[in-house]
C-alpha cells in the first residue's frame, strides 16, 4: 500500500495532478461560460467582479507554487519572493504605461502622466523597448530571473542558509521597496503606476478582455504547475529534497548544491515574475506596497496552510486565504484580523501539514 | 580566464573535452604508492587546537582503523580531507596531484573520496532506491539531473548494491522508516555508489547487531584492495576483526601506529586509554 | 478528493455570494476607509463620522423618502484591495455612491473602477491636484486651497524670508514642494533661501535633518518649515524640534497633514505656536460646528474625540450628494453627477460650500498655530472662500488644462491651446 | 543673624520699588480706569492693533501690565462677549473660569460660547516675550535676568547696547554681566565707528553664536573698510573650522543614539531568536504594548509624569513579559525545533495583539508626555548640543544591555538557559526545568521588548502601527551582529545607526537606508553567520 501511494507521487500526472489540472480546467470553462451565456441577473451568472476576483486567485496561487517549490522542495525559505512578483508586476505596468501613449491626461505622446506631473523632460533609458509587448514579456522574465540569479549566486556561493537567507531576502525587497517608493527611481514613486487601458490593444475595461486575461492565468497556473511538478518529479527534484533535508551530506555525494539552489531558485522567481505580471493589469495597479516584505511573509503563510511540499496544497492556501480575505474584510471589517491571525496560528499549532495534509490524513484514515 | 582556456582547448583537436571526459578519479595519481597524504596539518576552534601538527598517509588498496579518545580529532580530521573544515596551515593531498585544500565538497566527492557519517546521515524522505540513485557515481549537473533517466545498466547496479546491503526488501521503503542498522547499511550502499577511490567510513557499526557487525567487516574487507578505506571506530574487537593497520589520534595528532597488537602493548596508548 | 470538494465549495460559494441583490426600500452608501493596516489610524474616524452623518440623515427621515443604509468595508491599508472593495461595493453591493479613500494612491487604484462603473466617490482629503475625475468630487483641498494661501500667511504676517520644504516622498509633497517652489521664486525668493528635503515613510529618526534645519535657519534671515511630512513621521519629527529646542517663535512649521486627530498622538506643549493650514478647526467658531461637535462627541460616546479637516469635508461631501439627490429626484449616479454641479451647503466654519464644475469645492483657508491644549487657534482666514484648483497655474505640465464638467465640454482636462480633452475613459 | 539677609532683601526692595516708581513716573500715569480701557484695545480683531496695545500697556508702569501680556503670551487672556470685559480665563473641561484682572477674584464658569480668547500669534508673542524681558531686565532674581538678556540678543541694535552698557555697572551677577558683555558687542558690530568694531571682533573671536557668525558674514562680505573685512574673515575662519569638527561629532552622536535605539528594538529579539532560535514576529508588538502601557499607566497618575515613567519601565517589563510567557505556553512550546514555523505563528499572533489595540484602546496614536527631566539638552557650545532624552535613551540602553548580560552569564537562570539552548535533551538529563526555563527565557526576552517600549514612546508614535516599524531593522540588525550573541547585537546596531547617520547628510535619508540594506547584504555574503558567529561544532547544530 504505502509503496504505491509513494510511487504514485513520482509520477508526474499523479492522481492529485490529474485532479488538480481537472478542476483548473473545469473551473475555466464554467466561469467562460456563465459569465459569457448566462445571462446578468441570473443567479448562475459569474459577473465580471469574480472573473477578476479569481483571476486575482489564480495568479497568487501561482505565487504560492513558486514559493512552495522553494521552501516546500529545497528548504529556502524566501521571506522576498514577493521582491520578484512586484518586479514582475512593474515590468507590465511599463509595458501598460506606454500603451496609453497620447491618452494621458496631459496628452504626452511619450511620457507617461507622473513623469510630466514632475516635470521629467525625457524617457529613462530603462523606459525605452516597453512599448513593444515581446520586449516587456521578455523582461517579465529577465528582470526577477537575473536578480534572482544574482543574488542567488552570491548567497549560494557564499552558503547563506537558514534564517540568514531569510532575512537577508527579506533586506533585499525591503531595499527594493525604499528604492521604488523614490520618486526619482521613475517608477511613479508610492503612487507606483496606474489608470491602464488596454493590453495588445484590447480594452482593459471590457468584459471580455477579463475574461482573456482570467483564462491566461489559468493557463499559465497549469503549465506552471506542471514545470514545478516536472521538476520535483526529475532526479533533479530529488536531489533538491535531498538538500532540504542534509544538505551537506547531499555536497560529500557529488552535487553542486550552490548551483541546484541557484537554478531552481531562478526558476521560481521567473515564475513569480510571471504571476506579477498576470496580475497588474487584472487589479489595474502596482505600487511599492507589493514590495513590502509583509507581503512576502503572507505568501509563505498561504503555502504553510495549504500544506508545504505539495504543489497543490500551495494553490489551495492561496486561494483559500484571498477567498477568506476577500470575505472577512466585507463581512467583519473590524475583527477580520482576530480571524486570520488566529487561522495562521491555529494552522501551525493542529495543521502542521496544512489544510490538505490534513483532509489526505483523514482520507487515509477512511480509506 | 576560463574562455579563452576553452578556446586552446577547442584547438588542440586531440584532447577530450573535460565534460566528456569520464570524471571521477581521473587524475588521482597514484604511482607513489599512498593515496592519502595529510601533512603538519593543524586546525583550532575558539583557541581550543582540534588538531595539532597531524602526519598522515594512507596507502592505496589499504584497510587503516583510525581510534583515539573522544576529542581526539577523528571526526574534525574527516571533516578536514572532505573539505567540509579549512586548516589553519599543512596540506592535504589527494594522490600526488590533488590538492584537496583547492576543492570543494563536491569536488572532492567527485575526485573519489567518500565518506560515511557518525551519525547516519541518509535522505530520510526519499525511498531507499532513490537514495542510491542519488549517490550513483556519474554526471552530477543540474541539468543532467533534471532529464536524468535511470539506464538498465544503472538498476542494475542498485539492485545489486541492495542485495550487498541487504535492503533488497525495503527497495521501496522509505529510508526514514528504516532502523538505525539499516540505516547505517544504507549510507554503506551509498558509499558503493558512490564507487570512491578512498572510503571513510566514520563509527560504521555504532547501534548494529553481532551479525550485522561481522557483515559489515565482511564487507569492509572486501572493499579493501580496489578502495582505499579508512575506519574510525571505537569498538576494539571490531577494530581488531579487520585491521591489519591502526593508528591512535590523541589530542590532535597521531599517538602510536601499527599492528593492533603493537599498539595495544604501547605504554603511551595505554596510559591515554587508561589513564583518564 | 477532499480537497477538490473543497475547491469546488469555493468557487461554488463564490458564485454564489455574487447573486445577492439589493433591497429595494433602501438606499445604500458605500463607505470604503481602512478599518487595518497602516492607513487605519486616520481612516477610522472618517468611517465613524459617515456612520453619523448618515444615522443623523435617517432621523431626519432619510433621502427621497427612504432610509440610507451604510455599507461598510475595510480594504486594510492594501491598494489593490482597494480597487477590488470598490466593485465589490459597486457591482455587488449597488451602492448609489461612495465616500471613502484617503491616500492618493487608494483614490488612483479605485478611479479606473468608478469611471468604468460609473459611480460616484466622494473624496474627503487634501490631495496635490491634477486631476478631475467625472465620477469623483474632491471635497479635500487642492494645493491652492491649503499650501499658498500658508506661504502667503508666513511670508506676510511672519516676515519669512529663508524657506524649508520638508516632505515625505510621494506624490502629494512633490507636487505640492514643486508648486511652492514656483509660488516662492515667483515672489522673489533666491535658490539658496529654499532647501527641500524628502524622506522615506515613516521615517523616525529625525536628528540629522532638525540639526540641517536648525543650522539653515541660523543665517540669520526668518526661516520657517513648511512641512509635508506624512501621517506617522509627523510624531517624531515634532519630538525632536521640541528636543532641539528650537521653538515656533524660531523656526516656525507650517504643516499641511497635521491636524487635531494627529495632535491627539503627541504631547503638544513643545508645539504651541506651530501652524497648519486647513479649511477647517475645531476651534472654529461657529454655531454649525458647535452642533457637529456636539453631534460627533454624542455619536462616539467619548467627549474628549477631536474633530478634524476631513471630517469637515465627509460632512460637506454628504449633505452635498443629499441635496442633488433630492435635486435630481433618483440615485442615479449620471443625474446626481448633473444636479450637483452648483449645489451649495453650510460648511462648519460659518460659510457655504459650492460644487464647482470641475468637480471641487469652494473652501476658506484658515492657518491655526497649535495651542497647549491639541487645538488650533486661526490666526488668519482668508477674506472669503477659494476655489479649488483642478489644474495648478504653477506646473508647466497642467497650466493650460482646466476641468468643467458641465455640458458641452463634459471634460476633467480639457487643453486650452490644443483644444483638446485628453485622458478619458468613455 | 537671620536678620542680615531679611535687611539685605527689604533694602534691595526699597532700589527697586525707587527705580520701578522713577521708571513709572516717566511713563503716562497708569490709574485704573485708564489701564482698563488700555485693556479693550485687545478686544479688536487686527494683530498689529493688539500689538500696539501690548506696547502701550508694557510701557504702562501698571503692576498688572507683566500679569497681562504673560498672560496673553499663554492663550490665558479671554474676553467677556457680554461686556467686553477683559479676564484671565482657566479651561474647565469644556468651559472656562473667569478671573478678574484686578481684584483676583473668581468671576464664574462661562461656556465656550460666551467667551472669546484674546488670540496672538507667533510674531505677537514674540514681541510679547521682549516686551516682558525688557521689562524682566530689572528683575530680583539674577536667572530672570539672564533670560531676558538672552531674549534680547538675537535682535540687538547698537542702542541697546548702551542700554546693556549702562545696565552692567550696577550688574553684580557674574554670568548676566557676561550675557551682558557679549550683548555689547554683538551691538558694537553694527556700530559705524570702526574702533567699536574691530574690538567688537577681537572680543567674540572664537564664539560660536549664530548671530555673531551671521553678522561676521555680512561684514566679511558688505563692509566698506578693508581692515574690518579682513578681521571679519579671519575670525569666521576660525570659526567654520570649529564647526565643521562639531558636526561631526554631532553626527557620530546621532548615529549613537539611532544606534541604541536600533539596540533597544533588537536586544530582546537576540534572546528570543538568538538564543531560542525562535523567529518571533511578534516582537514588534510586544515592544508596542510596552509603549501602550507607559500611556496607560500615564493615564492613571496624570499629574505625575516623572513618577510614571519610572513606574513604567517595571511594569512595561512585567505586561510585555506576561504576553510573552503565555505566548510561549500557548504556542511557541509546541513548536520547538520548527524555527520557521514559529515565524507563521508568530506572525498570526501580531496580526491578533494589533487589532485587539484597535479595539481595545484606539486605531488612533496615543499621546505619551515626555517628563521635564528629558526634554531639552545640554548645551556644550551654541552648535552642538547634546539632547537629554536622547543620552537618557543611550544611557539607557547601556543600562539594561548590562543587566542582561549580568543575567545570561552571572545568574542560574542564565546558566540553565545556555544550557537548554546548546543542549536541550542534555540540560534536562542534568535536572534543568527546560519548559520553566523556556517560558522564563522567553518571558525576558519579551519584558525588553516591553522595556524598549517605553523608551521608544519618549520619541515615537505610540499606536497599533508601531511595532511593524520596528520588526524588520531589529532583525536586520541581530542577524548583522550574529545570531545569539549580545555583543553582536551591540556591535551591530551601533555600526548601523553610525553608517546610517552618516551617510544621511551625504545622500538623504532614503538612499541612506537603501545603501544600508544592501551592505548587510553584502556582508553576509562575506561572514554567512554575522559579525560574531558562533564557532565550532555548535554552529552546525
Amino acid at each position: 500500500m504505502l509503496d504505491k501511494a509513494l510511487m504514485n507521487d513520482r509520477l508526474i500526472f499523479d492522481k492529485k495532478t490529474q485532479s488538480f489540472l481537472a478542476i483548473l480546467t473545469a473551473v475555466a470553462l464554467l466561469v467562460s461560460l456563465l459569465n459569457t451565456f448566462v445571462p446578468e441577473g441570473h443567479i448562475l451568472h459569474c459577473s465580471t467582479f469574480t472573473v477578476t476576483l479569481l483571476g486575482k486567485y489564480l495568479c497568487y496561487a501561482l505565487l504560492a507554487v513558486s514559493v512552495d517549490l522553494v521552501w516546500g522542495y529545497l528548504g529556502i525559505l524566501s521571506l522576498g519572493h514577493g521582491a520578484f512578483f512586484a518586479l514582475g508586476g512593474y515590468a507590465m505596468g511599463m509595458y501598460l504605461m506606454r500603451q496609453i501613449g497620447d491618452r494621458g491626461v496631459y496628452g504626452d505622446p511619450l511620457l507617461p502622466d507622473f513623469m510630466v506631473f514632475l516635470n521629467w523632460k525625457e524617457l529613462p533609458w530603462f523606459w525605452h523597448g516597453f512599448d513593444m509587448f515581446w520586449f516587456a514579456s521578455l523582461m517579465v522574465i529577465l528582470v526577477p530571473g537575473l536578480l534572482a540569479f544574482v543574488f542567488g549566486w552570491m548567497a549560494f556561493r557564499s552558503r547563506v542558509t537558514g534564517v540568514y537567507l531569510s532575512i537577508i531576502t527579506q533586506a533585499l525587497t525591503y531595499a527594493l521597496q525604499q528604492a521604488f517608493f523614490r520618486n526619482e527611481m521613475g517608477f511613479g514613486g508610492n503612487n507606483g503606476l496606474t489608470d491602464f487601458k488596454e493590453i495588445m490593444g484590447f480594452d482593459l475595461q471590457s468584459d471580455a478582455t477579463r475574461l482573456g486575461l482570467f483564462l491566461c492565468t489559468a493557463l499559465a497556473l497549469g503549465l506552471g504547475y506542471m514545470a514545478c511538478r516536472y521538476i520535483v518529479c526529475s532526479k533533479l527534484g530529488r536531489v533538491a529534497v535531498a538538500v532540504r533535508d542534509a544538505e551537506s551530506r547531499t555536497r560529500f555525494i557529488g552535487y553542486r548544491v550552490d548551483k541546484v539552489k541557484l537554478w531552481i531558485f531562478t526558476f521560481s522567481a521567473i515564475l513569480a515574475g510571471i504571476a506579477g505580471a498576470l496580475y497588474v493589469p487584472q487589479v489595474g495597479i502596482i505600487n511599492p506596497g507589493e514590495f513590502n516584505p509583509i507581503n512576502s511573509i503572507e505568501i509563505v503563510i498561504w503555502v504553510a496552510v495549504g500544506g508545504r511540499a505539495t504543489l497543490y496544497g500551495a494553490v489551495v492556501g492561496a486561494i483559500l486565504i484571498n477567498y477568506a480575505k476577500s470575505t472577512f474584510t466585507g463581512w467583519l471589517p473590524d475583527a477580520w484580523l482576530f480571524a486570520l491571525g488566529g487561522i495562521f496560528v491555529f494552522v501551525t499549532l493542529y495543521l502542521p501539514k496544512g489544510v490538505t495534509g490534513f483532509l489526505n490524513r483523514k482520507q487515509e484514515q477512511l480509506a | 580566464m576560463s574562455a579563452m582556456n576553452f578556446i586552446e582547448q577547442i584547438r588542440q583537436r586531440d584532447r577530450v573535452f573535460d565534460f566528456i571526459q569520464p570524471q571521477a578519479s581521473s587524475r588521482l595519481d597514484v604511482s607513489h604508492g599512498n593515496i592519502l597524504y595529510l601533512e603538519d596539518i593543524s586546525v583550532s576552534f575558539d583557541g581550543f587546537k582540534a588538531i595539532n601538527n597531524l602526519n598522515l598517509y594512507i596507502k592505496e588498496g589499504e584497510l587503516r582503523c583510525i581510534i583515539g579518545p573522544n576529542g581526539a580529532g577523528k571526526t574534525t580530521m574527516m571533516d578536514i580531507i572532505t573539505g567540509k573544515t579549512r586548516p589553519d596551515t599543512g596540506s592535504a593531498w589527494f594522490g600526488s596531484r590533488i590538492n584537496l585544500l583547492e576543492l570543494d565538497e563536491p569536488e572532492i566527492a567527485e575526485a573519489g573520496i567518500g565518506r560515511k557519517f557518525q551519525k547516519p546521515t541518509v535522505f530520510e524522505n526519499h525511498l531507499v532506491v532513490d537514495n542510491l540513485e542519488l549517490a550513483m557515481a556519474g554526471n552530477k549537473s543540474v541539468i543532467t539531473s533534471l532529464f536524468a533517466r535511470l539506464s538498465a545498466a544503472q538498476k542494475e547496479r542498485i539492485d545489486e548494491v541492495l542485495e550487498t546491503i541487504g535492503l533488497k526488501d525495503n527497495k521501496y521503503r522509505l529510508a526514514g522508516s528504516l532502523s538505525h542498522g539499516q540505516k547505517q547499511w544504507l549510507e554503506i550502499g551509498m558509499l558503493l555508489m558512490q564507487n570512491p577511490k578512498l572510503l571513510l567510513v566514520d563509527e560504521p557499526v555504532a547501534g548494529m547487531t553481532h551479525q550485522e557487525m561481522d557483515r559489515t567487516a565482511e564487507l569492509l574487507k572486501s572493499l579493501a584492495g580496489q578502495h582505499s578505506v579508512v575506519v574510525v571506530e571505537h569498538d576494539m574487537d571490531f577494530v581488531r576483526s579487520i585491521a591489519n593497520h591502526v593508528t591512535v589520534l590523541h589530542q590532535g595528532s597521531v599517538l602510536a601506529e601499527g599492528t593492533m597488537d603493537q599498539v595495544q602493548s604501547n605504554p603511551k596508548v595505554v596510559e591515554v586509554y587508561l589513564g583518564e | 478528493m477532499s480537497f477538490k470538494k473543497l475547491l469546488t465549495g469555493t468557487i461554488a460559494g463564490l458564485t454564489l455570494s455574487t447573486g445577492a441583490m439589493a433591497a429595494d426600500d433602501t438606499i445604500k452608501v458605500g463607505v470604503l476607509h481602512s478599518l487595518s493596516g497602516t492607513m487605519a489610524i486616520s481612516e477610522t474616524t472618517l468611517k465613524d463620522t459617515m456612520l453619523m452623518l448618515i444615522d443623523e440623515q435617517n432621523k431626519k427621515g432619510g433621502v427621497l423618502g427612504k432610509k440610507l443604509e451604510a455599507v461598510v468595508v475595510d480594504p486594510a491599508s492594501d491598494w489593490p484591495l482597494f480597487a477590488e472593495k470598490a466593485r465589490e461595493l459597486i457591482e455587488k453591493e449597488k451602492v448609489s455612491s461612495v465616500f471613502g479613500c484617503w491616500t492618493s494612491v487608494s483614490r488612483k487604484s479605485v478611479l479606473p473602477v468608478f469611471e468604468e462603473l460609473d459611480s460616484l466617490l466622494f473624496y474627503p482629503v487634501q490631495y496635490e491636484g491634477e486631476e478631475s475625475s467625472k465620477n469623483v468630487f474632491y471635497t479635500g483641498a487642492a494645493p491652492n486651497q491649503q499650501a499658498v494661501p500658508a506661504v502667503d500667511y508666513l511670508m506676510n504676517d511672519l516676515g519669512v524670508e529663508r524657506w524649508v520644504l520638508a516632505g515625505t516622498d510621494y506624490v502629494y509633497p512633490r507636487t505640492t514642494n514643486k508648486i511652492l517652489e514656483a509660488y516662492l521664486k515667483s515672489k522673489g525668493v533666491a535658490e539658496k533661501d529654499i532647501m527641500i528635503n524628502y524622506t522615506p515613510f515613516g521615517h523616525s529618526d529625525w536628528q540629522s535633518i532638525v540639526s540641517d534645519i536648525k543650522k539653515f535657519g541660523a543665517a540669520g534671515k526668518k526661516t520657517a518649515v513648511v512641512s509635508t511630512i506624512n501621517g506617522d513621521a509627523n510624531v517624531p519629527f515634532y519630538k525632536e524640534l521640541g528636543n532641539q529646542g528650537i521653538s515656533a517663535q524660531d523656526i516656525p512649521v507650517v504643516a499641511f497633514s497635521v491636524g487635531e486627530e494627529e495632535l491627539s498622538g503627541i504631547d503638544t506643549k513643545p508645539l504651541v505656536g506651530h501652524l497648519a493650514a486647513w479649511n477647517y478647526f475645531m476651534s472654529v467658531e461657529a454655531e454649525e460646528n458647535y452642533s457637529f461637535i456636539d453631534a460627533w462627541h454624542a455619536f462616539i460616546k467619548d467627549k474628549k474625540r477631536v474633530t478634524n479637516d476631513p471630517m469637515e469635508a465627509h460632512y460637506i461631501g454628504f449633505n452635498m450628494w443629499v441635496k442633488a439627490v433630492e435635486k435630481a429626484g433618483t440615485t442615479d449616479p449620471a443625474a446626481v453627477q448633473e444636479a450637483i454641479i452648483g449645489v451649495s451647503v453650510p460648511n462648519l466654519t460659518g460659510g457655504f460650500a459650492t460644487m464647482m464644475p470641475n468637480h471641487h469645492i469652494t473652501k476658506p483657508v484658515l492657518i491655526g498655530e497649535i495651542q497647549a491644549d491639541g487645538q488650533f487657534e486661526v490666526v488668519s482666514q482668508t477674506p472669503g472662500t477659494v476655489v479649488g484648483d483642478a489644474w495648478s497655474d504653477f506646473l508647466p505640465g497642467s497650466k493650460d488644462i482646466l476641468a468643467d464638467w458641465r455640458k458641452p465640454l463634459s471634460c476633467g482636462n480639457y487643453n486650452v491651446k490644443t483644444s483638446k480633452c485628453s485622458g478619458q475613459n468613455y | 543673624m537671620p536678620l542680615l539677609p531679611a535687611l539685605r532683601s527689604a533694602i534691595l526692595l526699597f532700589i527697586f520699588s525707587i527705580f520701578f516708581i522713577g521708571q513709572a513716573s516717566a511713563a503716562p500715569v497708569a490709574d485704573e480706569t485708564e489701564f482698563k480701557q488700555l485693556l479693550n484695545g485687545f478686544t479688536q480683531k487686527s494683530f498689529a492693533a493688539k500689538a500696539n496695545t501690548a506696547q502701550q500697556v508694557a510701557t504702562s508702569g501698571h503692576p498688572k501690565a507683566k500679569q497681562v501680556l504673560e498672560a496673553m503670551a499663554e492663550s490665558r487672556l479671554y474676553f467677556r462677549k457680554s461686556d467686553q470685559l477683559v479676564v484671565f480665563a482657566d479651561k474647565d473641561g469644556r468651559s472656562y473660569v473667569l478671573t478678574d484682572i484686578f481684584s483676583n477674584e473668581t468671576l464664574g464658569t462661562f461656556s465656550r460660547r460666551e467667551v472669546s480668547k484674546v488670540k496672538t500669534n507667533n510674531s505677537l508673542r514674540a514681541k510679547l516675550g521682549k516686551m516682558v524681558a525688557e521689562i524682566e531686565l530689572k528683575h530680583p532674581d539674577a536667572s530672570v535676568r539672564l533670560a531676558a538678556v538672552e531674549a534680547m540678543i538675537p535682535k540687538l541694535k547698537e542702542d541697546d547696547a548702551d542700554l546693556f552698557g549702562s545696565l552692567i555697572k550696577e550688574e553684580q551677577d557674574e554670568s548676566v554681566k557676561k550675557a551682558l558683555q557679549f550683548g555689547i558687542y554683538i551691538g558694537y558690530l553694527d556700530s559705524s565707528k570702526k574702533e567699536r568694531v574691530l574690538n567688537a571682533i577681537e572680543a567674540l573671536d572664537g564664539e560660536l553664536e549664530p548671530i555673531v557668525r551671521n553678522k561676521l558674514t555680512s561684514l566679511a562680505n558688505n563692509s566698506d573698510d578693508k581692515d574690518i573685512k579682513k578681521a571679519a574673515k579671519k575670525s569666521l575662519k576660525g570659526i567654520e573650522s570649529k564647526i565643521s569638527i562639531f558636526s561631526n561629532l554631532e553626527t557620530i552622536y546621532f548615529g549613537i543614539s539611532l544606534g541604541s535605539i536600533l539596540i533597544l528594538a533588537a536586544i530582546g529579539l537576540a534572546i528570543t531568536f538568538g538564543v531560542m532560535g525562535v523567529i518571533n514576529m511578534a516582537h514588534g508588538e510586544l515592544i508596542m504594548l510596552g509603549a501602550y502601557t507607559t500611556y496607560l499607566i500615564q493615564q492613571a497618575m496624570p499629574n505625575h509624569t516623572t513618577a510614571s515613567i519610572f513606574l513604567a519601565i517595571p511594569a512595561a517589563f512585567c505586561v510585555s513579559g506576561m504576553v510573552g510567557i503565555a505566548i510561549e505556553r500557548g504556542v511557541i512550546r509546541f513548536l520547538y525545533g520548527r524555527p520557521l514555523e514559529t515565524l507563521l505563528a508568530t506572525f498570526g499572533i501580531s496580526l491578533i495583539l494589533q487589532q485587539l489595540v484597535r479595539t481595545v484602546i484606539s486605531p488612533q496614536n496615543r499621546t505619551v508626555e515626555t517628563p521635564a527631566f528629558m526634554s531639552g539638552s545640554i548645551d556644550i557650545n551654541p552648535i552642538f548640543a547634546l539632547t537629554y532624552n536622547r543620552l537618557y535613551i543611550i544611557s539607557f540602553c547601556i543600562l539594561v544591555f548590562i543587566a542582561l548580560f549580568f543575567i545570561l552569564k552571572r545568574t542560574r537562570l542564565g546558566l540553565q538557559v545556555r544550557a537548554v539552548s546548546q543542549n536541550r535533551s542534555m540540560a534536562k538529563a542534568m535536572g534543568v526545568r527546560s519548559d520553566w526555563v523556556d517560558a522564563m527565557t522567553f518571558g525576558l526576552g519579551s519584558g525588553v521588548a516591553g522595556i524598549a517600549g517605553v523608551a521608544l514612546s519618549q520619541i515615537t508614535n505610540v499606536g497599533p502601527n508601531m511595532g511593524q516599524s520596528y520588526i524588520i531593522d531589529s532583525f536586520m540588525v541581530v542577524v548583522f551582529g550574529g545570531v545569539g550573541n549580545l555583543w553582536g547585537t551591540l556591535v551591530a546596531g551601533l555600526s548601523l545607526g553610525v553608517a546610517n547617520k552618516v551617510l544621511e547628510p551625504m545622500a538623504g535619508a532614503v538612499l541612506a537606508k537603501i545603501m544600508v540594506l544592501v551592505f548587510i547584504i553584502l556582508f553576509i555574503q562575506k561572514r554567512p553567520r554575522g559579525l560574531f558567529p558562533q564557532k565550532g561544532r555548535a554552529a552546525e547544530a
